[in-house]
């Protein structure tokens, strides 16, 4: 039960933050987000510069305890989210450099590292949701190539990644878990036809893909045929441990935030309102607590990442939405300004119970994998 | 006592589900979501059907029912997500000339915020140093009233076209008669500005249509969407939430018919209170329920989540209805 | 949508106040709760009471509103509970008015509504709770009689009563809701055996029944053979429409004695309780409605209940679990107090949500039965 | 940074709970209930096993460690139950003569309620006009110090045998520091009465652990109990709610053993507050799985609830716990 930080990581800190001080003020202006190309253009000189910097690869071959301070410092000096190279640096890459082969490494890894590449990710489909391993989108070997056709959903940043993280059925007999091939999709190929999907909150965050006989290299397959869905387990689970550091971090400043507009309001007069916010801030405090303790645990079992991360997304989706709720009853009727960015990311906080697993399958998943109890509906 | 509806109130409450349904099908939802602005064909429809001159006497031209009835007409618009100052418009019909009849759009500030506040002919209430604010509601355009009821006024005086026009009304009426009736009974001071209590009330109203719409959108979703090889609507946790969602929404909707049929300030506080909660809650779980197509613009949860917000502050927001509920005790 | 009482109903009402009035102060002193033959005779004087002045058979006969005024009325008065006389008088007695022969009803039920004879119930089975029909008490056919043997538990009043509503499984062989038969068993019978069950409030409010070959005539069935099930599905669902009047108006009344104590004490200044407080009042008074929907319900479809008795249930026993809840924190420190009734409640109310139907059964009920969704687990 | 216990602490853990487990199993804890009262034998044997003088430095003659330590020591008595006013006298240790060997019993009065009164050798703060009530848990008899922090005096002032004994206690003390030691660092009025943060730490340690006990509990008995043809287990209504327990408990030691390695105040109150929910929640929760079972006076979860109602309320109770964290937003 050790909270401090070695000299080692505390060095790391201290030199990871006088860059940051060094380098923020000389980043442009941050794009308009609704500009595609200007947010693809400003993620990856972000990682040029980190590349550079060699804090490219932070999220694979630094120690969990590093990365935790790396995400920590970025998100107190309000530097830039990882962004565009989200699914190139901590869900492709990860992957092609645990199950690649030594051509797939040399091929992808560096350009990710570098921000020259960006990835996206072609995993659900409308009908594979929850229930991923039911995925659909058919892929027939023709050759030396797999000739693919079918639908994904929730894709980032599709209409300017170069290459798709791709989940496809080869062997549309077996047993749905078995069928399933992992695929590098360059998303210029014919027969890729992007359509932007309007969240609720208004922005087109993220793209339908539909696949109409896209020829993808056999040689583009990372692991076996039908060996996909092993693969990507080892993608999804990668780095669980560091995975919400920057939400945390985040959260305590908004909270930090809410507080200061509230004494501003007079509404922290309001006990009701103010208690909460005590509770808020508890918990939140808690939830870097066990963000520690699964960065702890990560560290000490060489980055294999436990079930710890489904609890923490339990208690943080929830949190964040009762942050998010409060945050309405200070500014009661300013609530309902969408030039608010509280009223925007309230909005977005709609999906924390839902994306990346519901609290559902959550639940489930801390009943039978930690608690044990049998599997069931 | 029969709390059931009578025939009458049934066949009101489906002629007005088959008014709407002809006026304001989905397809009008979408096209009024892409392109807001207050349709006023609809409007004088409406008026010519008697949505607003519910209330008003039969010798003043009016339709001559009350509030309960009124209470059903909006659970109705609630429902379908009817946009406009519905409920001001009502409140107004039989004090403001052409309220009745849908030739005239009124609206109100309440709370610091005022609905429709451009398209409307007649504003009641003080807007002054009105200034637009992007709505969270895509059919709810809002002006906010600065200083009043929240953070302040950071926002600044825009300068604004119309004057806002306040003309004198009744400060109390008997809930239970036709708007426009002088009170029967009751003595000075009974019932405070029984105007707003009605558009409380009828607020509450909206609410509870709008979470009986969301739970009935829940459930029949949970019956079709198939994942891990059977409808989600067969798995525990989604039956669970669906029936939590009915419980709200029967709940509130007891409530605001009982307030209704009583004119009690401290029921119709109570079941603002408990609709709110029911058309949040439902829409919050609806879209528990649908995943990841509940959160895209082309599902319509997000419309009844974000007027079941906008209801919820504009007229005695729960705060306050909890300490109205709470004096009487 | 007519909340008024109809002239003969207020009538009704204004006769029972009257005579409440009358009556309330010749009755003896309260018994002492661990005094079961006290208390049997309390609430035997009270039944007989009402039965000399034509209101026994309140809850078999009269109309579901005027069963309404008068659950109300007596709530109002403070009246002696229906105590002993529950399951006689709303369980077993209804089912034998419904299921019995010519001959049983006149044998059992004079003797209940005049306060004679106490019934008690032999339902719940230690294996055998949410899933009743798993029940496993065995009766073999010898003879004119039924010799039973088995395990019954939560009987309340066994130690005073009469006669037992009993369902054993006759046909083992059969589907288990198929294969039940439902007896009236004499609870002087050798073979019974009462071990009194000590809840957690410490109190010997319910009772384990061991039976023991117990001979029962085949004469004290009701219903055919095997048919229990069906039976007992009347029994359960008699008065559901009315089974909360008096908990609702009670509970109104303890909300009330709860902002006079918070008055009292200055627990009212802290708004964080007192808008609780109003929130609870806000649901009392809709649940009251609702009971009002039920009861106008059962009136209109000739006392047949529907599932609104689930919907009232589900909410009902959640507010009143907060309800004790916002009572300790009014009474603070005090709340620890046993010698308070507000902590006895409290420790009692953690029942509501299991009795009678978990709140997890009572969600599958609604969900199913009146949202349609399938079966499933 | 490694948040994971050490090897020592691991074996400390694993000593105390086999400590544990032979001094008071569930018999013992059973033969308690039934007849309460202190066992100055068992005392005497958590003295011994350094229970008390955990934190009183080695050469004073303790065991020299500190709080992260007392932390995992209180969670293992709030697993088992374990009775007495074992914060109160662990605090003491070191300060009040006798303590620190388990020879004398210290209690303490906090929030108008004192455990143990008549079994305490010394009593530290304010017990005047002190009534006995009958405690909601069998296992923690509580004295009444009326007007404080409540409903006021209705008890009356019975008299009672004995004077409250209050020595000097140092005010402020330095959390990180074994007992006893003067602090370290800090100005003045940097931490405020420190060991009263101490107590409020292990009371949190001590719902922690109870939460743990009663998930593990409900768990258990989820796998065995069978209805409707299948483990109780299997239902996701059932499965969902132990996982939320899980959550609860997860959330609550990692707060508490936190606050142990920083000594916070305000990192200590929100543990308090985390801690006290997952208590009575999780029993709460265990009690809706064991449905019937679990209301029995033979089950052990009414022993977890009513001892987890009775440590929320002892010290730092959740109202003055949200208020001193968010002081410091």
């Amino acid at each position: 039960m050790d909270l401090a930080y070695g000299a080692e990581e505390e060095e790391f800190r201290a030199r990871l933050r006088e860059w940051l001080a060094a380098v923020l003020p000389t980043l442009p202006a941050r794009p308009d987000p609704l500009d595609w190309p200007a947010r693809r253009a400003y993620d990856c000189g972000w990682q040029r510069r980190l590349h550079d910097a060699g804090y490219a690869d932070v999220h694979w071959d630094a120690s969990p305890t590093q990365r935790l301070i790396f995400l920590e410092e970025t998100e107190l000096a309000g530097a830039p989210y990882v962004g565009a190279n989200f699914v190139g640096l901590l869900h492709a890459g990860p992957t092609i450099a645990a199950e690649g082969t030594a051509e797939q490494r040399a091929r992808w890894l560096p350009s990710i590292l570098r921000g020259d590449d960006v990835w996206c990710q072609g995993f659900s489909e409308p009908d594979a949701g929850s229930d991923l391993a039911s995925l659909r989108t058919r892929a027939v070997r023709d050759g030396d190539a797999y000739v693919v056709t079918g639908q994904k959903i929730w894709t980032s940043h599709a209409e300017v990644a170069d290459w798709c993280e791709l989940l496809v059925r080869t062997d549309p007999g077996a047993a749905k878990h078995r069928g399933i091939s992992w695929l590098a999709m360059p998303m210029d190929a014919p027969g890729v036809t992007i359509r932007p999907l309007r969240t609720l909150a208004g922005s087109t965050e993220f793209a339908e893909v539909f696949l109409d006989e896209v020829r993808v290299p056999v040689e583009n397959r990372v692991g076996e045929e039908n060996d996909g869905w092993r693969v990507t387990m080892v993608t999804l689970s990668f780095e669980r441990g560091t995975a919400f550091v920057g939400e945390v971090v985040a959260c305590r400043r908004l909270l930090g935030e809410l507080a200061r507009t509230a004494r501003e309001n007079g509404t922290w007069d309001d006990p009701v309102l103010r208690r909460k916010l005590g509770r808020l801030s508890a918990e939140f405090q808690a939830l870097w607590r066990l963000t520690q303790a699964n960065v702890s645990e990560a560290q000490a079992t060489g980055g294999v990442p436990g079930v710890g991360g489904s609890v923490f997304k339990l208690h943080y989706s929830h949190a964040r939405q009762e942050l998010y709720e409060a945050a309405a009853a200070v500014l009661g009727p300013d609530a309902l300004d969408l030039d608010r960015d509280w009223t925007l990311d309230r909005l977005s906080s709609l999906s924390y119970t839902i994306a990346a697993g519901t609290s559902q399958i959550q639940r489930n998943i801390v009943a039978e994998r930690i608690l044990g109890l049998p599997k069931g509906r | 006592m029969d709390f059931r509806l009578t025939e009458d109130q049934r066949a009101l409450r489906k002629g007005v589900r088959e008014l709407l349904a002809r006026l304001f099908d989905r397809e009008a939802l979408r096209a009024a979501v892409d392109a807001p602005s207050l349709d006023r064909e609809l409007w004088r429809e409406l008026g010519a059907a008697g949505f607003f001159a519910l209330r008003v006497p039969e010798e003043e031209g009016g339709v001559g029912l009350g509030l309960p009835e009124a209470v059903l007409l909006f659970e109705e618009a609630g429902r379908v997500l009817l946009p406009g100052p519905l409920v001001a418009t009502h409140v107004a019909a039989g004090v403001v000339p052409g309220a009745s009849e849908g030739e005239v759009v009124v609206t109100d500030a309440s709370e610091g915020l005022v609905a429709w506040l451009d398209e409307a002919d007649v504003v009641l209430g003080s807007t002054e140093g009105a200034v637009p604010l992007r709505s969270v509601d895509p059919l709810t355009p809002l002006h906010r009233v600065p200083g009043i009821g929240g953070a302040g006024d950071e926002g600044g005086t825009r300068p604004q076209g119309r004057r806002p026009v306040a003309p004198t009304l009744p400060q109390r009426r008997d809930p239970h008669a036709p708007a426009g009736r002088t009170p029967t009974t009751g003595g000075a001071g009974v019932l405070p500005v029984a105007d707003e209590l009605v558009a409380v009330l009828l607020t509450a109203a909206e609410q509870v249509g709008s979470a009986e719409a969301t739970t009935e959108t829940a459930v029949s979703y949970a019956g079709e969407r198939e994942q891990f090889g059977q409808v989600i609507g067969g798995f525990q946790a989604v039956k669970h939430l669906c029936a939590g969602m009915l419980v709200r929404a029967e709940l509130a909707r007891v409530a605001v018919r009982a307030a209704a049929v009583t004119g009690d300030p401290v029921e119709i506080a109570g079941a603002k209170l408990l609709a709110d909660e029911a058309a949040t809650g439902n829409a919050r779980d609806c879209l528990q329920v649908y995943g990841g197509m509940g959160f895209t613009w082309e599902a319509d949860v997000h419309l009844h989540l974000k007027r079941a917000w906008v209801r919820a502050r504009l007229r005695l927001p729960a705060a306050r209805a909890e300490e109205v509920v709470a004096e009487q005790l």
